[in-house]
């Protein structure tokens, strides 16, 4: 690594502070999976290090009728947090299968968003149920939905000066279900080849799907919603067909990029698999709620 | 025969240093004044170097030292074919290939000048398959590659770097008498061993001009002359220190950096540490040969095999330096014939240059390629004829008597009695569980290794014996088994056993680890010392009228007499002994028909095997090199795109964790027949051979669908079953 | 690695021709590109200045014209460029082909792209993502700088 | 200036911004027993523990760990008695070469910490991040296995 300036401000105000003194040539770390990974293979030389660690505030887990995730905690907070375990399962199972426990005790929520790597797992799930992101800056605060977040390839909606602060995650409406689908065809310890969440909420009837929504990641420079799936599914019961043209359509939702993880043409095709399979689980889940609380 | 310790399940002495954190290996020395080695790598599979500037390099604070080719005597180095320089000199010839060197203070200022080095090169025509290598007009890598030192003499094509060849019968005549003729070409992947301990070194060179070296390598008095070769310095002068090695499975018997710590050492007079990085590992190190080979076999009606020609395409790579056979060839090549006796058999090997990795030895070396292939091969035979795969092995296994390929003579053999443990095991012949589940077998056989190796034991007036010796310890628990013998032999415990790991000034030679040897060789050569030291201790005994058990009195009433009782044995076993060791193994699969993905619901292992010293670092053999085939049949490759490899880190390059190991069934069938102390046999390299083509044939067997390229990979089984539904 | 993009560009292929073979003015239309100045007849130096996600390359080298036929419409370029801070570079060689097209002339670029070096380790994939999106951009450039 | 407080020992150091953690705890503190693999995180042959959770000590700066505590696999034997862990890896052949063997180690203790009684399952998905070469893992798990009923016992 090359030599820089090692700043671990206690504010979040003082942190914002260094950012703007810095500008471009400063570099916040959280957990540094990724960026002293990266910084160790010389790819990234920042003039400055701002690290969050002795920030306070930002690592809480808060129920504020759904869920609202500090910027600095952990996926294994996440993954372990009684009360995100409870109010929303399946995003704790989706950080359970992030990398490995080492990992996922260093790397934290904000920095994983704001990496912005299509192939993590955690955007894909809070995609599904809708979440925004909490972001600040030394002049203002904005809140940005999860779907206009994600631009390109590891780039975000994040300007020079902006940290994010936490993700907020609405609850999970009545009668739905929620999953998520890692596909690791190769080894347990893997980012995947695709992965998939689905939300369902079940009409008053139990039976019929009100509304969809389906995220997908790893097909793609972004984390995506299949919003061509989820358009066929409103009103309809569920079966085996429906999920088979819930797929077929997704495939038209993502452009993979072929990488030692499959081929693109091979992604696209499990694109169709993982998406009608997570839609099935999610479906059931819905259905155990409805009848559970009608 | 029954042995108080030979045989018990002793844990590993090695073990408390390793799991304390104590055991000190090459990349853990640190002395007064070391600095760090960084070496600058080729970004171009093949360029002429126009022009170096270091100057920006040097100016850099901390550090101590540039080199490049020009400041090195022009010497060619390697283990048996002499043809890679230590820096390149004027031309590159893979991506990685080392062009400059620098010494400072720390290994990220090292890394920083490295960035600060400027090299122009002009491109050259290059070429990266060696089918398409060895064709008139390709580029040629090595001008003359016969002038080398070590090359061999037959070169069909300047890009050839070897040609290995088995030979019984007459091929031609057999096929004549074929009913049936069967083709099939297979591929396999470039593949790293997966030592998790990067090549580390350290050199050191003392007031009085000796050379101190540290280094994770398998063989020290290979690597002394080696050494002495490359340096142009008397063998006398250099002394190779022992280390522990973290992990080997062939990929630790080079010289890698060691010659350019030496000339950095000399010009900074510092001591040097070189440490590769994984990804360094990964683009340079020296991987397994990926291979095409061709399988012709002629059988008659009934399916007895009477004709089998193999041709076997190895990538070398760049260069020829890291394979240490005198063939400069790969020896597995001989697994061509696999576990049958073939009347007419015609096995040609080629090791091919190109613009790629250099490759080299990788744990069986070429064995993993040619029984994919063969055991692959014998099962779309035996469906082509409608047998069970079985029947058609038990048609064709060897038998006491046979000769193999490479004219080796076998007795004890027990091919048949260990593929019939295999399929009673697995329930091979019951009725599968479901639909898209499917079973599989292959088989192989491994010689037990020879080589030579020089043991001392000593009676120490505490009673304690010690054992010296000058074999690292790779991790096969070897000193212990070694220990064990030494205790067998002497009627002491196990904890009167010390073993005083020497270096390369305290012997005269030894071949060092590799080729499943070490059990006999060191486990010969430390029987028979301490036997002699058994003689010595009973007429001391005898003499002074102590009891022949009373060994510290025994040792003290010596030492009164100005004497320590010690024995020192050499061992050198020159010819295989007339026994080998057969593997026969099982999968059940399950295939995903909607994704292709092919999960091992239980892998089953047969191994006919000698006097098991140690039941413990025995299985651990097993189950090691069981699961680096599973790897190499599943998920390991080094994905390469123009000569560059694009799975620089083990992020990509993906090795299997402990999630992904399969239920597992062991068979162990035991004979008092091997050449080792106690009669032993070997046991390193039989479990990992087999295993890709009995998941392949197991894969077949779920879904009707034939792999013929490694790894098996979920998309290539999805992708063809869409082509057999289409059909 | 290689790709092909193509675009129609409304003006005819001697306008368009004219326009390819001024390669500073040409450059200018690749998204980051600085400063592109001749050395000699046929080959320019100039500094591009890219962002792959977290990596900031700030590539200097040399364009250089291998090939110009106007009676086929074809040229060739290669350029070759490095960043000294990363330790790496990029090697890429260029096939223009002009053809007549509905409504313009169309411009089909082909593309052999090699990451050398540090770079490399990052994840060639993205990086070729990366480029291909370079010169999506590049042909958007270009129309606009000619439909005036 | 960094303060470390490694296996029970503080320590103050003056390292350069760059110094990872495991560089820091091998060369400055000449605790070798933690080791370098794949360097990316992926190995977990440089496991240690910070504030007794387990992390990867090649992609951390020395400075998060300023003011913490971190355990390696040398501060884990109690007065020359080999932890539990430790000496079941030793007697269950847990590992060969041992270059993996520190993390390992490392990371099964924080597991039994967290889970006195875990099964089979549980100590696959903990373990997940420990590559080895050499053993296939079965050892490894029988080893964790017996150090859980040892400590049970």
């Amino acid at each position: 690594m090359n030599d820089f300036d090692y700043r671990s401000p206690r504010s979040l105000d003082e942190a914002l502070a260094i950012l703007g003194e810095y500008g471009e040539d400063a570099r916040v770390v959280a957990g540094g999976t990724a960026l002293v990974t990266m910084m160790r293979q010389r790819l990234v030389q920042p003039r400055c290090l701002v690290s969050l660690r002795d920030v306070q505030g930002l690592g809480r887990i808060e129920a504020n009728g759904g869920l609202r995730l500090g910027a600095l905690v952990t996926h294994r907070d996440a993954e372990v947090s009684p009360l995100v375990q409870e109010r929303i399962p399946v995003l704790a199972e989706t950080f359970r299968r992030v990398a490995t426990v080492r990992i996922r005790h260093m790397a934290t929520i904000g920095g994983a968003l704001a990496h912005g790597d299509p192939n993590q797992d955690p955007p894909v799930t809070l995609l599904a149920l809708g979440a925004t992101v909490n972001i600040r800056s030394a002049r203002a605060a904005r809140e940005v939905p999860l779907t206009e977040f994600f631009r390109d390839y590891y780039e975000t909606a994040l300007e020079p000066g902006e940290l994010v602060t936490a993700v907020t995650v609405p609850a999970p409406p009545a009668r739905s279900g929620a999953a998520f689908l890692k596909f690791l065809p190769r080894t347990a310890d893997d980012y995947a080849t695709v992965a998939a969440a689905a939300i369902v909420t079940l009409e008053r009837d139990g039976v019929r799907c009100r509304e969809a929504r389906i995220a997908l990641g790893s097909v793609g420079v972004t984390p995506l919603r299949a919003t061509s799936a989820e358009a066929l599914l409103g009103g309809q019961p569920l079966g085996e067909s429906l999920l088979q043209a819930a797929g077929e359509a997704a495939k038209t939702a993502v452009d993979p990029l072929t990488d030692h993880r499959g081929s693109a043409a091979y992604k696209r095709e499990m694109t169709a698999v993982m998406v009608g399979r997570v839609l099935g689980q999610a479906w059931e889940a819905a259905r155990r709620s409805a009848q559970a609380r009608p | 025969m029954a042995h108080r310790i030979v045989g018990q399940p002793v844990g590993k002495l090695e073990g408390i240093g390793k799991v304390s954190g104590q055991a000190r290996y090459s990349g853990d020395v640190t002395l007064p004044g070391l600095v760090w080695g960084k070496a600058l790598r080729s970004p171009l599979p093949h360029a002429r170097i126009v022009r170096i500037d270091t100057s920006r390099a040097r100016a850099l604070p901390g550090v101590l030292a540039v080199l490049t080719a020009q400041d090195l005597p022009d010497i060619l180095v390697g283990r048996r074919m002499f043809d890679m320089p230590m820096l390149a000199r004027d031309r590159v010839r893979f991506v990685g290939e080392k062009v400059a060197v620098v010494a400072a203070v720390d290994p990220d200022t090292a890394e920083e000048a490295l960035a600060l080095i400027d090299v122009e090169y002009e491109d050259l025509s290059a070429v990266f398959d060696p089918v398409a290598a060895i064709k008139a007009g390709a580029p040629v890598l090595h001008e003359n590659p016969a002038a080398y030192e070590g090359a061999p003499a037959e070169r069909p094509h300047p890009n050839v770097q070897s040609v290995l060849r088995f030979k019984l019968g007459d091929v031609e005549a057999g096929f004549g008498q074929a009913d049936r003729i069967f083709e099939h070409t297979f591929r396999t992947q470039l593949d790293h061993q997966g030592y998790l301990e990067p090549h580390a070194g350290v050199v050191a060179i003392d007031d009085d001009g000796r050379i101190q070296v540290w280094a994770s390598n398998k063989m020290p008095f290979r690597l002394k002359e080696l050494l002495s070769h490359a340096l142009r310095r008397p063998p006398e002068q250099i002394r190779v220190n022992l280390t522990p090695i973290g992990g080997d499975f062939g990929g630790k018997g080079s010289l890698m950096d060691l010659p350019l710590a030496y000339h950095l050492a000399r010009v900074t007079g510092r001591p040097v540490k070189m440490l590769m990085r994984y990804a360094e590992e990964l683009m340079a190190g020296n991987p397994r040969h990926p291979s095409v080979i061709t399988m012709r076999t002629g059988v008659t009606r009934d399916g007895r095999i009477i004709a089998r020609r193999v041709k076997a395409l190895f990538n070398s790579g760049a260069y020829a330096a890291f394979k240490p056979a005198p063939s400069v060839n790969l020896g597995g090549t001989a697994m061509g014939a696999g576990v049958y006796r073939i009347p007419n058999l015609l096995i040609e090997a080629f090791c091919v240059y190109s613009n790629n990795i250099p490759c080299g030895h990788a744990r069986s070396p070429g064995e993993p390629q040619m029984v994919f292939a063969g055991e692959s091969h014998m099962d779309m035979i035996a469906r082509e004829l409608g047998m069970d795969p079985a029947d058609l092995r038990r048609k064709n296994l060897l038998r006491d008597g046979d000769h193999l390929a490479n004219g080796h003579h076998l007795e004890h053999v027990r091919a048949s009695d260990t593929l019939e443990a295999a399929l009673k095991a697995s329930h091979y012949a019951e009725p599968k569980p479901g639909p898209w589940i499917g079973r599989g077998m292959a088989m192989t056989h491994r010689h037990i290794g020879v080589g030579f190796t020089n043991a001392r034991v000593r009676l120490e007036t505490s009673g304690a014996v010690t054992l010296s010796i000058a074999l690292p310890d790779t991790g096969t628990g070897a000193h212990l088994v070694l220990c064990q013998v030494v205790a067998e032999v002497l009627g002491v415990t196990l904890d009167e056993v010390e073993i005083e790991v020497a270096n390369t000034d305290d012997f005269e030679t030894d071949s060092g680890v590799g080729g499943s040897r070490v059990t006999h060789t060191g486990g010969r050569a430390a029987y028979h010392a301490a036997e002699k030291l058994k003689q010595q201790i009973e007429s001391e005994a005898s003499k002074h009228g102590i009891p022949a058990g009373a060994l510290a009195e025994i040792a003290r009433a010596a030492a009164k007499d100005g004497r320590t009782l010690e024995a020192s044995h050499f061992y050198d076993a020159k010819a295989h002994a007339d026994v080998t060791s057969f593997t026969a193994q099982v999968a059940e699969v399950a295939i995903d028909p909607a994704t292709g993905q092919v999960t091992i619901r239980h892998f089953t292992t047969a191994h006919d095997v000698g006097t098991i010293i140690n039941p413990i670092g025995h299985q651990g053999q097993i189950e090691g090199g069981l699961i680096q085939g599973l790897g190499f049949a599943l998920m390991e490759e080094m994905k390469t795109e123009d000569g560059r490899i694009s799975t620089l880190s083990l992020g990509d390059f993906k090795l299997p964790t402990i999630q992904d190991i399969p239920p597992l069934t062991t068979v162990i069938l035991q004979d008092q027949v091997g050449p080792g102390p106690f009669n032993a046999k070997a046991i390193g390299e039989g479990s990992i051979s087999a295993v890709a083509p009995a998941i392949a044939n197991a894969v077949a067997d779920a879904c009707g669908v034939r792999i013929l390229d490694l790894p098996i990979t979920a998309e290539k089984v999805y992708f063809a079953l869409r082509e057999k539904v289409a059909r | 690695m290689t790709f092909t993009q193509e675009c129609v560009i409304p003006v005819d292929r001697e306008r368009l021709w004219d326009f390819m073979m001024e390669v500073p003015r040409v450059a200018s239309c690749v998204p980051g590109v600085e400063a592109v100045e001749a050395v000699d007849s046929g080959a320019y130096r100039g500094s591009l200045k890219v962002q792959v996600g977290p990596i900031r390359l700030a590539l200097e080298g040399t364009i250089t014209v291998e090939e110009r036929d106007r009676n086929a419409w074809r040229a060739r370029m290669r350029a070759e460029a490095n960043d000294r801070r990363l330790g790496g570079g990029i090697r890429a060689r260029l096939g223009l082909t002009l053809a007549p097209g509905e409504s313009g002339t169309r411009l089909r670029i082909d593309t052999d792209l090699a990451i050398l070096g540090k770079i490399g380790e990052f994840g060639q994939p993205v990086i070729k993502k990366k480029a291909d999106a370079i010169l999506a951009e590049f042909a958007r450039n270009l129309q606009t700088a000619l439909a005036v | 200036m960094i303060r470390l407080t490694v296996n029970g020992t503080v320590h103050e150091l003056e390292v350069p911004a760059y110094r990872t953690l495991l560089d820091c705890l091998r060369y400055d503190l000449g605790l070798t027993g933690s080791k370098e693999g794949c360097g990316v995180g992926v190995c977990g042959a440089c496991t240690v523990l910070l504030d007794g959770k387990m992390i990867s000590s090649c992609i951390a700066l020395a400075g998060f760990a300023d003011g913490r505590s971190v355990t390696t696999v040398e501060g884990l034997a109690q007065d020359e008695r080999l932890h539990p862990v430790q000496q079941a890896f030793v007697d269950a052949g847990g590992f060969q070469c041992g270059i993996c063997t520190p993390g390992q180690v490392v990371s099964a203790k924080a597991l039994l910490d967290a889970n006195p009684n875990p099964t089979e399952a549980e100590i696959k998905e903990w373990m997940v991040g420990n590559l080895c070469r050499c053993t296939g893992y079965y050892k490894i798990v029988e080893s964790i296995r017996s150090a859980a009923q040892r400590s049970r016992a």
